[in-house]
């Protein structure tokens, strides 16, 4: 209550200091080529709306640096009119008091329609809008050069058997068979494909969502670390440190032939002039063509106290909603719209399988939020098994046991 | 007898005047300094998350600390890091400053060349240290392409090897400022010791490690001061190099507590971790600084 | 000293040199190739030509996120903050330093150790207070908020640095003033500030690398428009397009560089002759 | 009242006592001295006379003023300092000025004055010199200078002279005491030199631990020392101290001296004052000239020659008095060499006795 209050009376204090009328501050970690594109889509419609853009772009880290720099916005009372926060960090911030109602835009663009159950439930803070979705990205993907593959004699793995007989046979013919970067996001992401992949969907939601703890120390999961160490003697050593579109254009440019990364890794395929089917194959990864884990990208809205900044809010929440910012940001940026029913005929090949994986794992039950993304736990709990997961793949000598116990341990903290 | 210049009893100005200049200052530094140091070792008690609150907790984040082993690889790689830098950037800057002081020519040039790392920033920096110590792109394969095919020196992307990449940076940056300041110590030694200890047939290396050395006594406490300092707050040196990885095997406090505070959403952990820092940083400075003082007072 | 000698004292001194110039020469050589040279040479090769073109696009074309102005906007945001942080942190220095050394009082000494103590907080620990701080004072996320900020944590350094150097001026000097007739005053601006020619190099130096250098206050106390260059490098060289330009962030990073680089080639020797002049006495 | 009256001052540092009361009291035109060895207090006293520092108790009066919530700048005093203290940025010619500008004293006569005291110092081709391009000397004339150009009532000087080589400061002491002469202002003299402290005073406070000794001209100092302190730090050689005891023999008080198994008893003149001491244990101070070399008689002793110290005019012979060394000023044709005996007669009318217990003259 009291942080409450504090926030209030800094609130308060804002007013003395708002900004230029109707100016939108979106805080959002889209820099790299396709993203920053679709960002570019979004200021346009939003400056047709008569609003002005005002750009806070953070660079580095995932968001870390963002993060850093949104925090200190908040808790100084100045606040962004908009920030890139998803999954239930979206609940953290809500409990902190800081997110603004879009109930309003909601109920007039019938978003309770047009938006999947899912979605909605994530959207939501204590049953109000506090955010505003932008797109559905799927986690799970293997992305091929058909290629290099080719001179092998192989085709997409769709099983972790296939996908290491493959991986081999280009070893030895002399081709890198995993382009990889290694950051602890981008660890997560591998490892919560293979997670997927191994141990299915029943065993991926008992383990990274309700944190199971027997799940957790599960043989299961020795398994799925075991298969996911195994990747390793098939990456290279600059791996460390590397950006995830760098691995990409790795994959782009034959360098190598296989990556798991989310969708948006077509931004780079298709910023690079490539067609998807033929100079690049999106596959479900291996063992994962039942499941789907969604990441979905959304922007929350802070409290300001200056009313022509609320209306800006209103209209980028409204914008980003509305089918035509929907199909063109999402055509850049490599995800599906979030709108049931969305068009999808402008989309390509990967994108109409996505739509429609996405429609039938809604159906089916087999949706899972990607942890490695934000969208299974608390930021905390998420960090301390980023630690585990990243500490495994680095280190040599620890044994998938052991890291089986850490990561039951790591998701005890709160 | 040289007493402090006393103030009498007359002039009220004169009396006052000098609390009055230094009031801003001590305000600022009670307020900015030992009021945020209350605030966060309040805040060390409490569950704050995301954001900062103010309900009690007790000693939680404190267990959660110690519990955590990736604090402990922090500190670890504190004192690895402290160590092998402090040690290395007094002993390289030292030795560059004995050799500068035999009479160079073209000492300027040099000296500016030892000197100019300090004035870049890290961020600036480790986009070129990043680039030659990756394996794949700086000098190991520079020696590849020279044709030592076996040569390797991955330690930047090496757990076990990381954190020392990270000292090689750091002794890159701040063994010149050792330089500059030991240069500045040799050059205010009497001459005359020098001469009265060549009649005593003592060698070049005899004299200065003591006769020269010890005389500089002063200039390397300061130092070591300063290199504990850079050594405790390394900062933007991990993170533009390594970013506290791999994994987080070359995590410092420093890094650890801004990640738990600003991007994992456990202000009340990162503030812990804080308060860990600023006691080892008590522990070392305080007694400096008394002792010093103290000094001053006597001398 | 034998001739042998003598040329090993050389030999060491330039391998030293080789060691500190190394990674400046890897910047500069990357900024001026082309991406096609990068590719084909190695981290020392020599450039087939000389190309500005990375130098401009990273001065005014390279994008952040939406934002295609490359650094130059940061850049007068850094100079907008470093001017005056730098002023008002060694004036309040001189001043402090003056009176602790010259005009003691009873508690004088503790607060200097007070004072002084500020020179070794971690500043994560300021982070979160600071932001509310100056949300207070309504300069959250301003270039006066970021001068504010650096004056406060700059204050411990400079009132260090003046406060020893005043030590060794003699008591008598300022004992001389007082039976001219000079007050508090008088004295700091007639008979100190003239003397201290030296050690306000030294402080200018310092303090216009700590200001100019700093990330960690400008990435967690600037916004959108208030970014400071390293910042606006940080943002640049982590934006990756799917190529990574190397010339473009090394052009960058030595733009970000070049006013630090320049005060140190030109006035170094101040820094050196101040600090021997008694910066770093006891 | 006189030209400075200092009264009953003293001065605490915490627990320590700097001053233990001090009274002092010099008509005007009169040079003092304030001498003793460092650590006495004598600094203090003289920052306290120029308002540098603040008394904890006591009065100072300046030319018949109370002036202790005075200013130094309005206490109309000049003070040279043992450092110069010379402004090292500006030169010669603004060091002069820097005070006068001060009070706002005319640009005009500002000029003036800085003329008369160049050409009184003859340093007028100095005049637009930096400090650092002086010599010792030099400064020391600009020092004074800067006091002159003041010209105060009371000048103070803090050891002028303990920077300079001795030829220099023979001459800067004879030049000091010319234009004492000449001005016939008052002057306060911090010193630790002794000889300074006899050629220059008119009175001369002898301290030691923030006590004054004595108090008096340099003749009464010399011949009559209050006590074995001030006998042993003004003279050099130093006053030989010689322990004995005090006896009566044949109706006269008297010592007996020894040397070489030789016993004699030397009666003492001022036997009056000494009644009450008989039997005590006394300590004799006879200063090295008041020996006489003698043929024979029968108060001298026939002394072994440990050592000689010729000085020009005199020679210092060293010999042994009841166990201790003692130093005689006798004419080099007197002087033995080392290993031979000289007989040595002292003259004790001007001797003076100390009690060996309180340190105190008793005659």
């Amino acid at each position: 209550m009291q942080t409450l209050r504090i926030t209030l009376c800094a609130a308060a204090m804002t007013v003395a200091f708002a900004a230029n009328a109707a100016e939108v501050e979106v805080l959002h970690w889209w820099t790299s080529g396709g993203e920053a594109k679709a960002a570019g889509e979004l200021k346009k419609m939003l400056e047709a709306k008569g609003d002005k853009w005002k750009d806070f772009a953070v660079a580095g880290g995932a968001g870390e640096n963002a993060m850093t720099a949104l925090k200190t916005r908040v808790v100084s009372g100045n606040p962004p009119a908009a920030a890139q926060i998803k999954g239930p960090a979206i609940q953290e911030w809500g409990d902190e008091g800081v997110l603004a109602s879009l109930d309003d835009v909601a109920k007039a663009d019938g978003w309770d329609k047009v938006l999947p159950k899912v979605v909605i439930d994530t959207m939501k803070y204590k049953g109000h809008y506090v955010a505003a979705p932008v797109n559905v990205h799927r986690v799970n993907w293997l992305w091929v050069n058909p290629e290099l593959l080719k001179k092998v004699n192989a085709k997409a793995p769709t099983t972790w058997d296939e996908f290491f007989k493959t991986a081999e046979a280009l070893q030895k013919a002399g081709i890198q068979p995993v382009a990889y970067g290694g950051q602890p996001w981008q660890d997560s992401t591998v490892f919560e494909t293979v997670a997927l992949g191994v141990g299915g969907v029943d065993f991926y939601k008992k383990a990274f969502i309700s944190l199971d703890q027997n799940t957790l120390k599960s043989a299961t999961m020795v398994k799925v670390l075991e298969t996911y160490k195994k990747i390793k003697p098939f990456t290279d050593k600059n791996a460390a440190g590397r950006e995830w579109n760098l691995a990409t254009s790795m994959v782009i440019n034959g360098k190598a032939a296989m990556q798991f990364m989310g969708d948006w890794a077509k931004g780079e395929f298709l910023a690079a002039g490539k067609v998807p089917g033929k100079d690049f194959l999106c596959v479900a990864a291996p063992g994962t063509a039942n499941a789907y884990t969604f990441n979905i990208d959304s922007f929350a809205m802070f409290k300001l106290a200056n009313k022509d900044a609320v209306k800006g809010q209103n209209d980028l929440a409204s914008t980003l909603v509305s089918p035509q910012f929907q199909e063109i940001f999402n055509l850049n940026k490599g995800s599906i719209p979030v709108r049931l029913g969305a068009d999808m005929s402008k989309f390509d090949e990967c994108g109409k399988q996505s739509a429609k994986d996405f429609a039938a794992d809604n159906k089916s039950g087999t949706l899972v939020p990607s942890f490695a993304h934000g969208m299974a736990m608390h930021s905390a709990t998420q960090g301390a098994i980023y630690d585990v997961v990243s500490q495994f793949w680095n280190d040599d000598n620890m044994t998938a046991k052991s890291a089986a116990d850490k990561l039951a341990t790591a998701a005890k903290t709160k | 007898m040289s007493n402090p210049t006393q103030s009498a009893h007359y002039g009220f100005a004169e009396r006052w005047l000098p609390r009055l200049v230094l009031a801003p200052s001590f305000l600022l530094t009670i307020f900015f300094v030992y009021g945020f140091i209350a605030w966060n070792g309040y805040l060390s008690f409490t569950s704050s998350r995301l954001l900062p609150n103010f309900e009690w907790a007790g000693i939680v984040q404190y267990q959660a600390l110690f519990a955590s082993e990736r604090w402990w690889v922090a500190v670890k790689n504190l004192f690895i890091f402290g160590g092998l830098f402090i040690g290395g950037a007094m002993a390289v800057g030292i030795f560059l400053a004995i050799l500068l002081d035999q009479k160079i020519r073209a000492e300027g040039a040099l000296r500016t060349i030892y000197l100019y790392p300090m004035a870049l920033s890290f961020i600036v920096t480790g986009t070129a240290w990043k680039w030659m110590l990756n394996p794949g792109l700086g000098l190991e394969k520079l020696m590849h392409d020279w044709g030592f095919a076996n040569f390797t020196f991955d330690w930047l992307v090496n757990t076990d090897m990381s954190i020392y990449t990270v000292v090689i940076a750091a002794m890159w940056q701040s063994s010149g400022f050792v330089m500059a300041l030991f240069l500045a110590g040799l050059r205010g030694i009497d001459e005359s010791i020098i001469k009265a200890a060549q009649i005593d047939g003592a060698s070049l290396p005899r004299i200065y490690w003591k006769i020269i050395l010890p005389a500089l006594r002063p200039v390397f406490f300061s130092t070591l001061m300063i290199l504990c300092h850079i050594a405790i707050k390394s900062f933007d040196l991990v993170m533009a190099l390594t970013g506290g990885g791999p994994g987080f095997a070359s995590d410092v406090p420093a890094t650890f507590m801004y990640s738990m505070a600003f991007t994992r959403g456990q202000t009340g952990l990162g503030a812990a971790s804080a308060t860990m820092m600023l006691m080892t940083v008590a522990a070392i400075v305080v007694p400096y600084l008394y002792s010093e003082l103290r000094g001053n007072r006597n001398a | 000293m034998p001739k042998f000698w003598r040329g090993a004292l050389y030999a060491a001194l330039l391998v030293a040199a080789l060691y500190y110039l190394l990674p400046l020469y890897v910047m500069v050589i990357t900024s001026i190739k082309t991406m096609d040279q990068i590719r084909a040479g190695n981290l020392l090769s020599l450039p087939t030509g000389i190309s500005f073109e990375a130098w401009g696009k990273a001065w005014s074309g390279a994008c952040t996120g939406v934002d295609c102005s490359g650094l130059q906007p940061f850049f007068w945001n850094s100079i907008r903050m470093v001017i005056p942080a730098v002023l008002i942190s060694t004036t309040l220095g001189a001043l402090n330093g003056y009176v602790l050394s010259k005009w003691r009082f009873r508690g004088s000494e503790l607060t200097f150790a007070l004072i002084l103590f500020g020179v070794f907080i971690p500043f994560q620990v300021v982070l979160l207070p600071m932001a509310q701080t100056l949300g207070w004072f309504g300069i959250a996320n301003s270039i006066a908020g970021l001068v504010t900020v650096h004056v406060i944590y700059g204050l411990a350094s400079t009132t260090l640095f003046f406060r020893n150097y005043y030590v060794s001026i003699p008591d008598e000097l300022i004992k001389a003033a007082r039976l001219d007739g000079a007050g508090f005053w008088r004295i700091f601006l007639r008979i100190i500030i003239p003397m201290s020619t030296p050690i306000i190099m030294v402080v200018l130096i310092w303090q216009f690398t700590q200001i100019w250098n700093d990330f960690l206050f400008g990435v967690v106390f600037s916004a959108g428009d208030s970014k400071p260059i390293t910042v606006g490098l940080n943002n640049l060289a982590n934006t990756s397009t799917s190529v990574k330009e190397y010339n473009v962030d090394m052009s960058a990073a030595l733009i970000a560089a070049l006013p630090t680089i320049l005060v140190y080639v030109f006035a170094g020797k101040y820094f050196v002759r101040g600090l021997t002049a008694g910066a770093v006495k006891g | 009242m006189g030209a400075l009256a200092i009264k009953n001052v003293t001065k605490n540092f915490g627990d320590t006592h700097i001053l233990k009361g001090i009274d002092i009291e010099i008509e005007s035109g009169q040079f003092l001295i304030l001498v003793g060895p460092s650590g006495c207090g004598k600094s203090t006293l003289m920052n306290i006379i120029a308002g540098l520092e603040s008394p904890s108790t006591g009065e100072v009066h300046i030319g018949g003023r109370m002036v202790n919530n005075v200013a130094p700048k309005d206490r109309d005093i000049a003070m040279v300092f043992q450092s110069y203290a010379l402004y090292p940025t500006m030169n010669v010619r603004q060091n002069i000025a820097f005070g006068m500008e001060t009070r706002g004293v005319p640009k005009k006569e500002q000029d003036e004055i800085i003329a008369r005291v160049a050409k009184m110092l003859q340093m007028d081709h100095l005049l637009d010199r930096k400090p650092s391009q002086l010599s010792g000397g030099q400064r020391q004339r600009v020092a004074m200078g800067r006091a002159l150009a003041r010209d105060p009532i009371l000048f103070l000087f803090d050891e002028p002279l303990s920077n300079l080589d001795a030829k220099l400061r023979v001459e800067m002491r004879t030049e000091i005491k010319q234009l004492h002469h000449r001005l016939k202002t008052t002057i306060v003299y911090v010193t630790h030199d002794q000889i300074e402290a006899m050629t220059l005073g008119d009175k001369i406070a002898v301290m030691k631990d923030g006590v004054i000794q004595q108090f008096g001209s340099p003749q009464d100092i010399y011949e009559q020392p209050a006590n074995l302190f001030v006998a042993s730090f003004i003279g050099s050689p130093s006053m030989n101290f010689i322990p004995c005891h005090l006896a009566e023999q044949n109706g006269a008080l008297g010592v007996s001296l020894q040397s070489e198994g030789e016993a004699r008893f030397i009666a003492l003149p001022q036997a009056a004052k000494l009644v009450g001491a008989v039997g005590k244990k006394v300590i004799l101070g006879i200063r090295p000239e008041q020996f006489d070399v003698v043929i024979d008689s029968g108060d001298s002793l026939a002394c072994k020659v440990h050592l000689t110290e010729p000085t020009g005019p005199d020679t210092m012979v060293l010999t042994q008095l009841n166990g201790v060394e003692v130093c005689a000023r006798l004419h080099p044709r007197d002087a033995k060499g080392p290993g031979e005996t000289v007989r040595l007669q002292p003259d004790v009318s001007k001797a003076v006795l100390f009690d060996a217990e309180t340190e105190a003259r008793l005659a």
